[in-house]
């Protein structure tokens, strides 16, 4: 059974890719439909087994190791295939509005849409370095086809930036993993583990994936791309670009400075990653805080946000993994929520400059709501999934006296607020003319409260972290104490 | 029945407000009859609930709701009798606020907003009431910050902007610090309850360093709110919200939250024993005294009644803090009894000068000549609520600074008379002019912007008024009353001061 | 020693030029050597097998098809991809002097890299045997790490599919190269095309013993395909058929049904029964991945027939 | 025998090798784009063909030799196509561009 | 489809059956059929109609006509390409073409870049004249003799002289 829920995880969202692109009209929701809904049912199950067991281990196609391909599925990789049901199905459900599978642009869009789910889950469920490249090439392909499904100039010419420097970041991480390969004749990750050696060669290894990672994951200074890219892409796409795509980049970087390098204690680099990440915690919000477009603002808060992501290397340690793992979480509903908020401000107002969004708050309040919603887990105040996150990380930081991190995130927190109290202080504005309310029909009323949906996701994460907690604990590999 | 009551109770006080904002979200603008009987059915239920729960506190029990978001980090709502101090003083103005704003906002727009994030702003004062600890309290607080902000930009315009930024920029500011010194002792002790006396005592001399940084960053944290000085800055400039949003702001909500903060922090984290051990005692004297002297320093030079009322709240805030401060059970009574009289006095206040703004455009203080003759009730009220700041008996404000000095002699800080002598003189000093305007001098020929009001307003916002007003007076005259505050505060300080 | 270094120096140099090429084209036409000069790494530490998914999948194909939409977006014309501004370039700069700095340190390193005993080479070549494979390279693309394969499938369809979002309908009245009127092209293409054909399906039958496989036959489709276009034989369509459509798909989905109906009789998920399924899975991608290439060189989303 | 034959067979791929070399050296020293494709055209083909003679008659398989016929042929089929078409192509340039075809249509 | 395209298919569908057993051998003769008749119906679907067909017992002849005027066009221009002095003399003659169109024209055309110091260049519209490019002299009968001998192959004239 656990070989089929794994399967169903990531071959179903594929066949029915497959069928979404040959099935004629209205069938094709039957194949979307079909990709998406079983997902939480098979991925529910997996979870109490991985309860039981602690670790899902399945062997591809009967190889084991080194010959084959594994998959492993342990409370980290859980967490975030969780993640990224929730996000294909909801977001999907926003899409759906925008781009109905029998009409010309849902042709497009969701056999897309369905490569990249299957694509993310089963980047989530690898443990081979040479697997997690094809994966990953093949969430960016997707990602990027869905970014330019519009064809809107801007996302076209962001599209070819962001191809060109995610293929690149690939062929690096390739780079590293052809020298594991070469000094261990293993691509599995958890057999190199064991063989891997900190030498020159090792180190080289690990730099060249973190690089090549770290361009896909839009790290600061490698996030130029970013901003650009989740702007100009349409709503649903930004929402799944922010909440999963670069998400995953980061997961990978995770996986290869914990599990595969865990043991070699380099303090320099770690902190070095993490240098990384405030700093683009306080670049991001900057330039955040002097965009001129909503969407732009959320672009540049993604870009800030996966800076707390990376604090996880210098605060090493359960809780500190357990707190980025959960503001990754957290982010990802809260982002989502705002993309699509924003999208929706875009979409029914026809523009998203800020200056022309005086008032929008009478029009769609729904919309304004959710971007206050969402912005609270931002902020990391109470009672969202971000302040959990928030606490926890500031909890070790101050454990182990790391007063820059500590001075990082909470200087970010409020920069937070800066960049998104301004918007919000737009949207409230009295307008200068009042004009009449549009009438908002059912499916405009459905995007709304996707969106809703998604950001009270967010805060509820602040209700309930502690089973969640739980399971990634389960995942940590270094044992209790830094 | 009785567990299960003292389970939920709790969180069915915090919650009967939330959901009449939610109730309101969905209601509307187009739908006022609706919005307004959900508004004021919550508001009576609360204090129905709050009674209920009053009587069970009197009867000994502790309602007490625990929710455990991790091992460790508890959400508890508690109802001890500090905390019922607070949420009676909540909920019954939340009432009488309640139909004073229906009769005000009667001609504005986004009522639907405002009263919304209004309600939700009463859920957060209400769970700071009950917070049993200090992550619950962290919870409400910035709760209130986030749902205070809409109130105060509520105009749309650009003051209002910018005195809602001003308050952005401090209140989220002083989170930070509130956050990390909550943190640090979250590192110290784990996570306690609020218990008399404080729970920090156990901790070894090795941990004074620490105990003392974060003493300040808690201080910061809640000093903000608590408009004290340096951190005041911001209430003024608040002062651009309508008048139930400064009534609310200044009686009830945000600055209240902050000084129940101060009194929690000193009562029931530290212990005023090891607040006195630590040295920390003095300084927060200190710092009070003198917000309360600076505070009405600067009420004397402004011309604009809102704000002269403002920093007159900057002043008597920090009589709570005061009271606190000085130690010993008598000065702990007025400090804390300040919290009940400062609410009622300060709302009456705001509320006339909503009134007087609202019916005739009367905002600054030279317009104010002769009003007496043309609202007489309003501007009776006024007096009365002038006066009790001022201290005169039998309105409230006489019993706080009563117990303050007495306190302040029986611990052997005689000086600090002098600041209350001080404070009393410029009140007056403040205050009288206003009376004297509004009742010895002529009326100017036209008022700059009066209304044709209908009766249902008129009656909602002097009712209102005269509701405060009569409490305000009630709890001064019948201050031996076994259930006036006085004699509620009296038996929590016993708490603390056995 | 001297290739690891004059490789290590390539992809330096490469690297430098991809990302701070003064126009997006050079930019893709370095990227793409870079691409072929990693394969030539991957060769060199002694693992043919991922030397030749990585050429297929990494540079060959996908740089294959960004240079085919890049050359239609600029035909199109939508998309005018300007140089890079001042301030990006500079960005550009810091990235290529960081990655400047790693690949020079990884050509250091690679001299001392080369270990003889590859575990995972080793342990295939045990296990070939049992396959009924001849041909390593096929054995590890459909047998051993079939799921690589199945997703590079997937990635070629997603390739596809992005590109045509990009390009759009419009894109199927741009004019191709007009054929040429000379009288030697016909007999050339009704020579070549069923020569092709029995070539290609040669190559993929072969690949279970010898070099060859689905990755080269669907070359040779293309090229046929390609040829067919050219001579206007085949022209663009502005909709795609739905056998055009299973054609795209069949690859992707045959192999994962062959996965799935596995799993559904017990066996491993992806376990594969026997060299006849290894054909089956191979042809599906064969055509799939041939026609994707010619779909994509003439820049439709159909292909409609004309007789001549 | 088979010495002889090898003798043979190396013989060819000289001359192969032999008209390579003449037909690269026509494509340098040749003056203009149609002279050259003669060069290119002519000798390689016969180049191709010793070669594949020479290689046949090593592998002495019949199988291998037919596969390198076919190869010879197709290959024989693609060059001339590809050589009247470059040429066609660079006289009508230079058509256009209103030079002398004949002599140097450069 | 008539008999006379169902013949030339078939004798497609063996020409490729035996490209396949050059290539794999008897092993995978199935196999082999397959991809013959999968290349054989391309080649129905793309074929044209072409009333010409070679005498197949005249092939031999001009196989060894061809071979012959190869390799003599291969030294020659060996010879040139070595020669100090470069002893080439472009010129572009117009050549008429008598050969029908199709299969004969065609073979005309690409041959004549393999004889010696002839290279077929273009052929107009119409197909009736052929520019050919000449390095050495009198190309003229080179080419009047090529065309005599497809003509012959065809079946056109009797005999291979012009």
């Amino acid at each position: 059974m656990v070989a089929e829920a794994l399967a169903c995880l990531v071959l179903v969202p594929v066949v029915a890719a497959c069928l979404a692109l040959v099935l004629p009209g209205r069938w094709r929701w039957l194949a979307v439909a079909a990709g998406l809904l079983p997902l939480p049912l098979a991925m529910a199950w997996l979870t109490g087994e991985l309860g039981r067991e602690g670790l899902i281990t399945v062997a591809v196609a009967g190889f084991e190791a080194p010959l084959g391909i594994v998959w492993r599925l342990d409370g980290l990789s859980a967490v975030l295939v969780w993640l990224n049901i929730i996000i294909a199905l909801l977001v999907g459900l926003h899409a759906a509005a925008h781009y109905p599978a029998d009409k010309l642009n849902g042709f497009r869009f969701w056999p897309l849409w369905l490569l990249l789910s299957g694509a993310m889950n089963a980047l989530l469920l690898s443990a081979d370095l040479f697997n997690l490249f094809v994966t990953l090439e093949l969430v960016t392909l997707a990602a990027i086809g869905l970014l330019v499904v519009d064809r809107k100039p801007q996302a076209m010419r962001a599209a070819v930036r962001y191809l060109l420097l995610a293929l690149l970041g690939s062929l690096f991480y390739l780079l590293g993993v052809a020298l594991v390969y070469g000094q261990t004749g293993t691509l599995d990750l958890y057999q190199a583990a064991g063989v891997l050696q900190p030498d020159l060669l090792g180190h080289t290894a690990l730099v060249l994936m973190t690089v090549g990672l770290l361009v896909k994951a839009a790290i600061f200074p490698l996030h130029g791309w970013l901003p650009a890219a989740h702007g100009n892409a349409p709503g649903p796409v930004s929402a799944v670009l922010s909440a999963m795509v670069v998400k995953v980049a980061v997961y990978l970087v995770w996986r290869l400075w914990l599990w595969l390098a865990g043991d070699w204690a380099i303090p320099a680099g770690l902190t070095m990653l993490g240098l990384l990440g405030a700093l683009a915690i306080v670049y991001g919000s900057l330039q955040a805080l002097v965009q001129q477009r909503v969407k732009m603002i959320v672009a540049y808060s993604t870009v800030a946000q996966l800076g707390y992501l990376m604090l996880l290397f210098p605060l090493l340690g359960l809780v500190a993994f357990q707190a980025t793992s959960y503001h990754l979480l957290s982010h990802g509903l809260a982002k989502a929520a705002m993309f699509l908020a924003a999208a929706n401000l875009l979409t029914r107002l026809g523009t998203d400059q800020l200056g022309d969004l005086r008032g929008a708050d009478r029009r769609m309040p729904l919309d304004v709501f959710t971007l206050a919603l969402a912005g609270v887990s931002i902020l990391g105040l109470p009672p969202s999934g971000g302040f959990i996150a928030k606490w926890l990380m500031l909890q070790t930081a101050l454990a182990q006296g790391g007063w820059l991190w500590v001075g990082v995130i909470l200087v970010g927190g409020l920069l937070a607020a800066a960049y998104l109290f301004r918007v919000l202080a737009v949207l409230c504005a009295r307008p200068v003319a009042c004009p009449e309310l549009p009438v908002s029909g059912k499916a405009d009323q459905l995007t709304s409260l996707v969106a809703l949906g998604l950001a009270l996701a967010a805060l509820a994460a602040g209700f309930v972290p502690a089973p969640v907690l739980k399971l990634l604990a389960t995942a940590w590999p270094l044992g209790g104490a830094p | 029945m009785t567990e299960w009551l003292l389970f939920w109770l709790p969180l069915a006080v915090v919650l009967v407000s939330a959901l009449a904002g939610l109730g309101i979200f969905i209601a509307g603008e187009h739908r006022p009859i609706l919005r307004v009987s959900l508004n004021l059915a919550a508001a009576l239920a609360k204090v129905v609930l709050v009674g209920i729960m009053g009587l069970l506190v009197m009867a000994g029990q502790v309602p007490e709701f625990n929710f455990a978001l991790l091992p460790g980090l508890d959400f508890k709502l508690r109802a001890d009798s500090l905390s019922m101090l607070f949420a009676v003083l909540s909920a019954v103005l939340w009432l009488v606020t309640t139909i004073y704003a229906v009769a005000y906002l009667e001609r504005a727009r986004d009522r639907a907003r405002f009263f919304g994030f209004f309600s939700l702003c009463v859920t957060a004062t209400m769970g700071i009431a009950m917070a049993g600890n200090l992550l619950t309290f962290f919870i409400f607080y910035e709760l209130l910050t986030l749902t205070t902000w809409p109130l105060v930009v509520h105009n749309g315009n650009r003051e209002s902007f910018a005195g809602a930024r001003s308050y952005l920029v401090h209140t989220l500011g002083a989170s930070v610090f509130l956050l990390v010194g909550i943190i640090w002792l979250y590192q110290l002790t784990g996570g306690q309850d609020f218990i008399a006396g404080g729970y920090l005592g156990e901790l070894g001399l090795d941990q004074y360093h620490s105990l003392r940084i974060v003493f300040w960053l808690l201080v910061i944290g809640f000093g903000v709110k608590a408009a004290l000085f340096p951190l005041h800055a911001w209430l003024p400039r608040a002062m651009v919200a309508p008048a139930p949003v400064s009534a609310l702001l200044h009686a009830v909500a945000v600055v209240k939250a902050g000084a129940f903060g101060l009194v929690r922090l000193v009562e029931d984290i530290y212990g005023f024993e090891l607040v006195q051990t630590l040295g920390l005692d003095l300084p927060l004297l200190l710092l009070a005294s003198f917000t309360i002297v600076y505070g009405s320093v600067l009420a004397l030079f402004q011309t604009d009644i809102k704000k002269r009322l403002a920093y007159s709240t900057v002043s008597q805030v920090s009589y709570i803090t005061l009271g606190v401060a000085i130690g010993g059970p008598i000065a702990a009574i007025g400090g804390m009894v300040h919290l009940v009289h400062q609410g009622l006095m300060k709302i009456t206040l705001f509320f006339c000068a909503g009134i007087f703004a609202n019916l005739l455009g009367v905002k600054k203080i030279d317009q104010l000549d002769g009003i007496g003759r043309r609202l007489p009730w309003t501007s009776l009220c006024f007096t009365i609520g002038a006066l009790g700041m001022i201290g005169l008996p039998p309105v409230a404000g006489f019993v706080s600074k009563w117990y303050l000095g007495a306190g302040a002699v029986a611990v052997g800080r005689e000086w600090v008379i002098l600041v209350l002598l001080a404070s009393t003189l410029l009140n007056a000093a403040y205050f009288l002019p206003l009376i004297k305007r509004i009742w010895l001098n002529e009326p100017a020929r036209a008022w700059p912007a009066e209304i044709d009001a209908s009766r249902l307003e008129v009656f909602g916002l002097v009712g209102a008024t005269l509701a405060t007003t009569g409490v305000a007076v009630g709890v001064g005259l019948f201050a031996g009353h076994p259930l006036s505050p006085l004699s509620w505060v009296t038996g929590i300080v016993t708490d603390y001061f056995p | 020693m001297v290739i690891d270094v004059f490789l290590a120096l390539g992809l330096v140099v490469l690297a430098w030029q991809a990302l701070i090429g003064g126009s997006l084209f050079r930019g893709i036409v370095m990227f793409i050597v870079f691409g072929m000069v990693l394969t030539l790494a991957w060769a060199w530490l002694g693992s043919p097998d991922l030397a030749m998914a990585e050429a297929a999948i990494g540079a060959g194909v996908t740089g294959a098809l960004i240079m085919i939409a890049y050359w239609r977006l600029r035909r199109i014309n939508a998309v005018e991809p300007r140089d890079p501004s001042p301030a990006r370039s500079r960005l550009a700069l810091v990235i290529a002097v960081l990655a400047t700095g790693l690949v020079g340190a990884i050509g250091l390193a690679a001299v001392s890299a080369l270990t003889g005993d590859a575990t995972a080479a080793r342990v295939m070549n045990e296990t070939l045997p049992d396959t009924g494979l001849g041909n390593p390279i096929t054995g590890v693309l459909i047998v051993f790490r079939n799921l690589d394969t199945l997703l590079e499938v997937a990635v070629v369809l997603a390739a596809y599919i992005a590109a045509r979002a990009a390009l759009g309908r419009e894109s199927a009245d741009l004019p191709l190269p007009p054929a040429p009127d000379t009288p030697l092209l016909t007999p050339l293409v009704v020579t070549l095309a069923p020569l092709t054909m029995v070539v290609a399906i040669y190559l993929l039958k072969a690949g279970s013993q010898y070099p060859g496989g689905a990755f080269q036959a669907s070359a040779l489709l293309a090229a046929l395909g390609v040829l067919l276009v050219l001579t206007g034989r085949v022209g663009p369509a502005a909709a795609a058929n739905w056998l055009t459509r299973a054609g795209l798909v069949i690859g992707t989905l045959v192999f994962c049904l062959v996965g799935l109906g596995m799993l559904v009789i017990g066996a491993p998920l992806l376990a594969i029964p026997g060299i006849w399924a290894v054909y089956l899975i191979e042809a599906a991608m064969m055509i799939s991945i041939g026609l994707t290439l010619v779909l994509l060189f003439a820049g439709a989303p159909g292909l409609s027939g004309k007789r001549s | 025998m088979s010495l002889l034959l090898d003798a043979f067979a190396a013989l060819l791929l000289l001359i192969g090798a032999f008209f390579y070399l003449a037909g690269t050296v026509g494509l340098i020293r040749f003056p203009d784009a149609l002279s050259r494709l003669h060069a290119l055209t002519k000798a390689d083909n016969i180049g191709l063909l010793s070669i594949c003679a020479g290689s046949a008659l090593m592998a002495g398989e019949l199988r291998v030799a037919l596969l390198l016929l076919l190869i010879w042929l197709m290959a024989l089929f693609a060059a001339t196509v590809s050589a009247h078409l470059i040429a066609r192509r660079s006289l009508r340039d230079a058509e256009d561009s209103g030079a002398d075809a004949g002599k140097s249509p450069s | 489809m008539n008999r006379l395209s169902l013949l030339r298919a078939g004798i497609v569908l063996v020409l490729l059956v035996l490209v396949w057993l050059i290539l794999d051998g008897l092993d995978s003769l199935l196999t082999g059929l397959v991809a013959a008749v999968i290349g054989a119906s391309l080649f129905v679907l793309l074929h044209v109609p072409r009333p010409y067909h070679l005498r197949i017992w005249r092939l031999p002849r001009f196989v060894l006509f061809f071979l012959v005027e190869s390799v003599r066009g291969a030294v020659d221009v060996a010879w040139r390409a070595f020669h100090p002095a470069l002893p080439i003399v472009p010129a572009m003659i117009d050549h008429g073409v008598e050969l029908p169109a199709g299969q004969p024209r065609m073979l005309l055309v690409s041959v004549i870049s393999l004889l010696p110091g002839t290279l077929s260049a273009d052929l107009d519209s119409d197909g009736k004249m052929l520019k050919v490019h000449a390095i050495s002299e009198d190309p003229d009968i080179a080419v009047r003799t090529l065309q005599a001998q497809i003509a012959y192959l065809y079946g056109l004239i009797g005999t291979p002289r012009p």
